[in-house]
């Protein structure tokens, strides 16, 4: 009778440890919940590290999220500029037109910061600074990114932290690049 | 019974244990007493009290705890 | 003894939810003078005569690109825009749903730029489309379809779940409209009246995929099928807003969405020397939204298609609706007079420029 | 599902209406769906931890029970036949026996809890020691916790310690047993129950008792008054000097504390207070897991107040049995031989306790910081204890022992005392626990609190006025509490006052509750354990 008992717990407990390990959700911290977790931790993000895809136009590196007051200063006069504020609340989108691509911004409605979101080209004036532009081929692309870009339709995508670095494709030449930032 | 006396004096001279009969409920004994005085009588009586026999009952008055080390006296 | 208990009991209830019922009509934002879009959902349901030939729904190319005024005064034909701030397409359909609730207009215009949203954007958005509706199975199924993971349905039968924290931000316009509302459209029509000239746009974006979100060609049909069950005209409008930019490829996908359910489709964009439209004077953000002038005239190009194509009659005989329509057409122009005034005085109107407005502290 | 969900609103609105009108055999049925409703709704997987641990206990414990049996049956057959040796000799057989299958409940159940909880714990300690010898480290194993395993895990084992013993029959309906383990209103934070106080209320039929209902729903709302009033909205305040401890310091450590007290205090005993409350109006009676323990002039009286039934729980399931075990007793009597009387006499008592305190900050989390938490607790217990007689000649000299200032003073020191040791629960690094408590020496200067900066800890002034009032209510509820239940006064008032206080308790949560989209609803700081 006993035996029978421990040979039931025994293989009940190795069926255990096998359901454990591959259930659902991943406990965020590794370690242990607490008596007394302060709960809700969500950790400050740490010192904003840059993404690997920025645009640098001549000596001035755009960064996504970052403060747009300072780039805008370096790169001077827009040629055009456009400004939507979102249809109800007081939020405010600019898109700043410069010699061969557009910078977009945008200022939240309560803490007035504009910050940069996306950089888009739109001729072949300027360049990705790891050489691609407008017209470059796929294989240009793929060489020098790599392959582990998602695909979309025409557009292949290649993620870093906050950014994304995507090309739209027509009959394989690149008709637009752009840098955007990844909103959570 | 003398030696069990001498045992709870020694812990709390200021109480009168012969006819003192709410030593736990009082909260007079707290655990650590206890713990001594099981220690003191497993020393002086020979007799280990279990942990499950710790009850207020057994403890509230010396002569439930003397009535107690005679039970476990001729148990074994 | 028992019975003093129970109808004690019933009091303590009763006490509990006319209680619960004022905090919520206190602690609901009302929305009359900051963020105004807010409150146009609500206002239908003030209107006493409920019979409108057309009904708009949308989004802003409704509600600040038409004005029903122009359409009774020129045409005579009755409608009633019933546009909110970011209106999604399933927001569109429900409000339909519950507007056949109260009346079966004829033709129904439904702005077709919301089909490029396919997912809600903002729950400040979706509590502004929502909130307005008088509770109803409609209200709940348009909840469920519109939430945001964040979002608990009942807060959307109880806003007082959802708008309690107000309590230490209630302002003196809480108090002062608690039960009352002020009208601040002309049958669904937000009028502003200031102008600055349309600039030149940035490059349309190239998109990976143009094709609509598949939710929305769903709550398309849906909103077909619920036309044709009530025997009512859709349209499918295109309105004459500049940005966001109208795709041909969207374009092409309306029209041939619109040739097989045979429906009437009209894209502004296409007529605008015959509207009349001119981007330096008919629009008060540089060419996003139409002012007043710019509405009147593309109101005047609607109403003759209306006309036309659904021989919609020229009411403006019937003694009923015109005691009712001078009525409202005197507010308009009332209105359009106070907002002239305002914009001689502080160069801008106050109360869709807060932050100026507070800077410059007249609020 | 959290108790501050609306889910669990509704799921509680079902299960008691459901409650009243079944059948009264069902009940204790409904209860046990239920709970295994409310916990499949926290996971499948922890369904079968659950499971798992009730089969174990309950089959190990009918073991027990019919190893007993057989001993007293066989005894009573042979009465006459047997001498008292063979007697003897055959009653010690049993008991290794039965000795040996509490061993392997035990082991088993406590394995399980020791795996999930402490594996990352130990592999962490593990790399530690593997960097020193330049080695890889170990990968983390993703283990989800099941909620609440820590509480039941210890109230099963508690069940079958006690059928060791012999305190009591074990449950042979397996069903009436998995309702003791996963009786839902406890199921995330406890208390610790035992077996016979539950089970006198939890099996019984209930009718519909409107006093015992009403009551209950006002301790329901006192706890969800606690936790989303004061506790959920002062935590925003906590986290933010808890999570920046180098901009936070000197002062500000001391504000951290008092704090997270109030959030602590409001949230644990609003959690109890909801645990307790539902069970009472589904007419059981739950252990009362505090007694007003602010109020305690010393840490021992204080821990007999605050999460009294883990304590008890500690007492009886290792302190007593570890102190009074064969190999203490003889450590003791060796100890006393070679270091004389009074050292021997504490040998034992501080082994014990060490051991204790040692167990219950590891309980408490599977890392440093508790486990210096709960030593220095011991710590301080053991130093008090020592005190002893310093305080008693002290109170001969000036008998100022009853005064109310002194008695202030012995409840001020108590609290500060605990709250710094909380620390440790806040910074969860025992460097960093230690550096902040010293800055509030060094770096302390008052004038910090007056220039503002408490308004930038995320908690405008409105917020405060709202923190405040709780507090006050929650004392001066304290404080009437001392003279008998809060509620029976009530009770007592005339109708229309009893009402209002009803619907200001009720609206106060609606209105004043800090929950819904502009704070992320918090779980209870205990029910992740």
């Amino acid at each position: 009778m006993k035996i029978k008992i421990f040979a039931i717990l025994m293989s009940v407990s190795i069926l255990l440890a096998g359901c454990g390990s591959n259930s659902g959700n991943v406990n965020p911290s590794p370690a242990e919940p607490a008596e007394t977790t302060p709960v809700g931790q969500e950790t400050k993000p740490a010192a904003e590290e840059k993404s690997k895809y920025y645009f640098d136009y001549n000596g001035t590196a755009i960064y996504m999220n970052a403060d747009a007051k300072p780039v805008l200063d370096a790169l001077g006069e827009p040629m055009e500029f456009f400004e939507s504020p979102s249809c109800a609340i007081q939020g405010m989108d600019r898109t700043y037109s410069y010699n061969g691509f557009d910078l977009y911004t945008r200022e939240d409605e309560n803490d007035e910061n504009e910050y940069i979101v996306s950089v888009v080209f739109m001729s072949d004036v300027v360049e990705t600074k790891e050489g691609i532009t407008i017209g470059s081929k796929l294989e240009d692309v793929i060489s020098k990114y790599g392959d582990n870009y998602t695909k979309e339709g025409e557009r292949y995508t290649y993620t870093d932290t906050n950014t994304n670095l995507s090309f739209v494709f027509e009959n394989s030449e690149v008709v637009e690049v752009s840098y955007n930032l990844i909103e959570n | 019974m003398e030696t069990l006396l001498e045992i709870l004096e020694g812990l709390h001279p200021e109480i009168d244990f012969e006819t003192h009969d709410s030593l736990i409920d009082d909260k007079i004994l707290d655990s650590f007493d206890i713990v001594t005085i099981i220690a003191e009588v497993n020393d002086q009586y020979g007799v280990a009290i279990p942990a499950h026999e710790i009850t207020p009952e057994n403890f509230n008055s010396a002569s439930a705890l003397y009535e107690l080390i005679q039970r476990l006296m001729d148990e074994d | 003894m028992k019975k003093k208990k129970i109808i004690s009991f019933v009091i303590l209830i009763l006490v509990v939810f006319t209680l619960a019922w004022l905090l919520q009509k206190l602690l609901m934002p009302k929305y009359m003078t900051k963020i105004v879009e807010g409150a146009l959902i609500s206002e239908y349901y003030e209107e006493k005569n409920k019979d409108h030939d057309v009904i708009f729904i949308g989004d802003c190319e409704v509600y600040e690109n038409f004005s029903p005024i122009t359409l009774w005064e020129k045409y005579g034909i009755t409608s009633y825009i019933r546009g909110s701030a970011q209106q999604l397409i399933w927001h569109s359909y429900y409000i339909l749903e519950d507007t056949l609730k109260y009346e079966k207009p004829d033709v129904v215009v439904f702005s077709v730029l919301s089909m490029m949203y396919d997912k809600p954007q903002k729950e400040a958005y979706n509590r502004m489309s929502i909130d307005g509706l008088p509770l109803s199975l409609t209200k709940i199924k348009m909840a469920k379809a519109s939430m945001l993971p964040e979002e608990d349905l009942i807060t959307y039968i109880f806003p007082l779940l959802r708008f309690h924290s107000r309590w230490n931000e209630l302002s003196e316009e809480d108090f002062k409209y608690w039960f009352k509302k002020e009208q601040i459209a002309h049958n669904g029509y937000l009028m502003r009246v200031d102008v600055k000239p349309a600039g030149s746009f940035p490059k349309p974006r190239k998109l990976a995929d143009y094709r609509f979100g598949d939710i929305c060609y769903d709550y398309l049909d849906k909103i077909v099928k619920l036309c044709k069950d009530n025997g009512i005209k859709l349209v499918l409008l295109k309105a004459p807003s500049l940005y966001p930019h109208w795709y041909e490829e969207w374009d092409a996908q309306i029209v041939d969405y619109a040739q097989k359910n045979d429906l009437l489709y009209i894209n502004m964009l296409d007529h605008l020397d015959e509207i009349g439209l001119d981007y330096s004077t008919d629009t008060y953000d540089a060419g996003l939204h139409l002012n007043l002038s710019g509405a009147e005239k593309s109101s005047a190009f609607l109403g003759k298609i209306l006309q036309k194509e659904f021989n919609l009659a020229d009411k403006r005989q019937d003694k009923y609706l015109q005691a009712i329509w001078q009525e409202k057409t005197d507010a308009y122009y009332k209105m359009k007079e106070d907002q002239y005034k305002e914009l001689e005085e502080y160069g801008y109107l106050l109360k869709f420029n807060l932050k100026k407005a507070q800077e410059d502290n007249r609020q | 599902m959290l108790f501050t969900s609306y889910g669990f609103i509704l799921f509680l609105c079902i299960v008691i209406g459901l409650y009243y009108t079944i059948p009264k055999r069902f009940q204790w049925k409904l209860l046990l769906v239920a709970s295994f409703v409310f916990y499949y709704f926290s996971g499948w997987s922890n369904l079968i931890y659950i499971s798992v641990t009730i089969v174990s206990t309950y089959l190990i414990g009918v073991k027990l029970g019919n190893l007993d049996k057989q001993q007293k049956s066989y005894i009573k057959e042979h009465k006459e036949s047997l001498t008292l040796e063979e007697k003897k000799a055959y009653k010690e057989k049993i008991k290794v026996r039965r000795w040996r299958w509490l061993l392997l409940c035990l082991l088993f159940n406590l394995g399980i809890l020791a795996v999930i909880k402490y594996t990352n714990f130990a592999i962490a300690n593990i790399n530690h020691i593997f960097t020193l010898f330049k080695m890889n480290e170990l990968s983390f194993v993703n283990i989800i916790l099941p909620m609440g395993i820590s509480f039941y895990t210890f109230q099963t084992m508690g069940y079958i310690i006690d059928v060791y013993r012999g305190k009591y029959e074990p449950e042979r309906n397996i069903g009436k047993l998995a309702l003791f383990v996963s009786f839902f209103p406890q199921l995330i934070q406890g208390p610790i129950s035992r077996f016979d106080d539950l089970s006198q209320s939890l099996y019984r039929e209930h009718d519909f008792d409107p006093k015992n209902f009403a009551f209950g729903f006002q301790r329901v709302l006192w706890g969800y008054f606690k936790k989303l009033v004061i506790a959920d909205r002062i935590v925003a305040a906590v986290l933010e000097i808890t999570k920046n401890p180098e901009v936070y310091d000197g002062i500000f450590v001391l504000v951290g504390m008092v704090y997270y007290a109030i959030q602590l205090y409001a949230d644990f005993t609003g959690g109890i207070d909801i645990t307790i409350g539902i069970a009472q109006m589904l007419g059981i009676k739950v252990t009362e897991n505090f007694n007003r323990p602010f109020f305690s002039k010393s840490i021992t009286e204080y821990w007999r107040r605050w999460h009294i039934t883990m304590g008890t729980w500690f007492r009886d399931y290792i302190f007593y049995p570890l102190s009074v075990c064969k190999p203490m007793l003889n450590i003791s009597k060796s100890s006393r031989k070679r270091f004389g009387e009074e050292i021997g006499k504490r040998i034992p008592v501080y082994l014990s306790t060490i051991t204790v305190w040692f167990t219950t900050g590891l309980w408490h989390g599977a890392s440093w910081n508790f486990i210096v938490w709960g030593l220095l607790n011991g710590f301080v217990i053991l130093v008090s204890q020592e005190f002893e007689p310093l305080y008693a000649k002290f109170h001969e000299r000036f008998n100022v022992a009853d005064t109310f200032g002194f008695r202030l003073f012995q409840v001020m020191r108590t609290f500060l005392l605990m709250s710094s040791l909380r620390i440790l629960d806040c910074y969860r690094d025992v460097g960093v626990s230690f550096r902040m408590f010293g800055s509030m020496f060094t770096k302390l200067n008052i004038n910090e609190l007056f220039n503002g900066s408490l308004l930038k800890l995320g908690l405008d002034m409105s917020d405060y006025i709202v923190i405040i009032i709780g507090v006050i209510v929650m004392i001066s509820v304290s404080l009437s509490q001392r003279s008998g239940s809060v509620r029976e006064k009530i009770a007592g008032k005339p109708v229309i006052i009893r009402y209002a206080v009803f619907v200001l308790l009720f609206f106060s949560i609606i209105i004043f509750g800090a929950y819904g989209i502009g704070f992320d609803s918090n779980q209870f700081i205990y029910n992740q354990f």
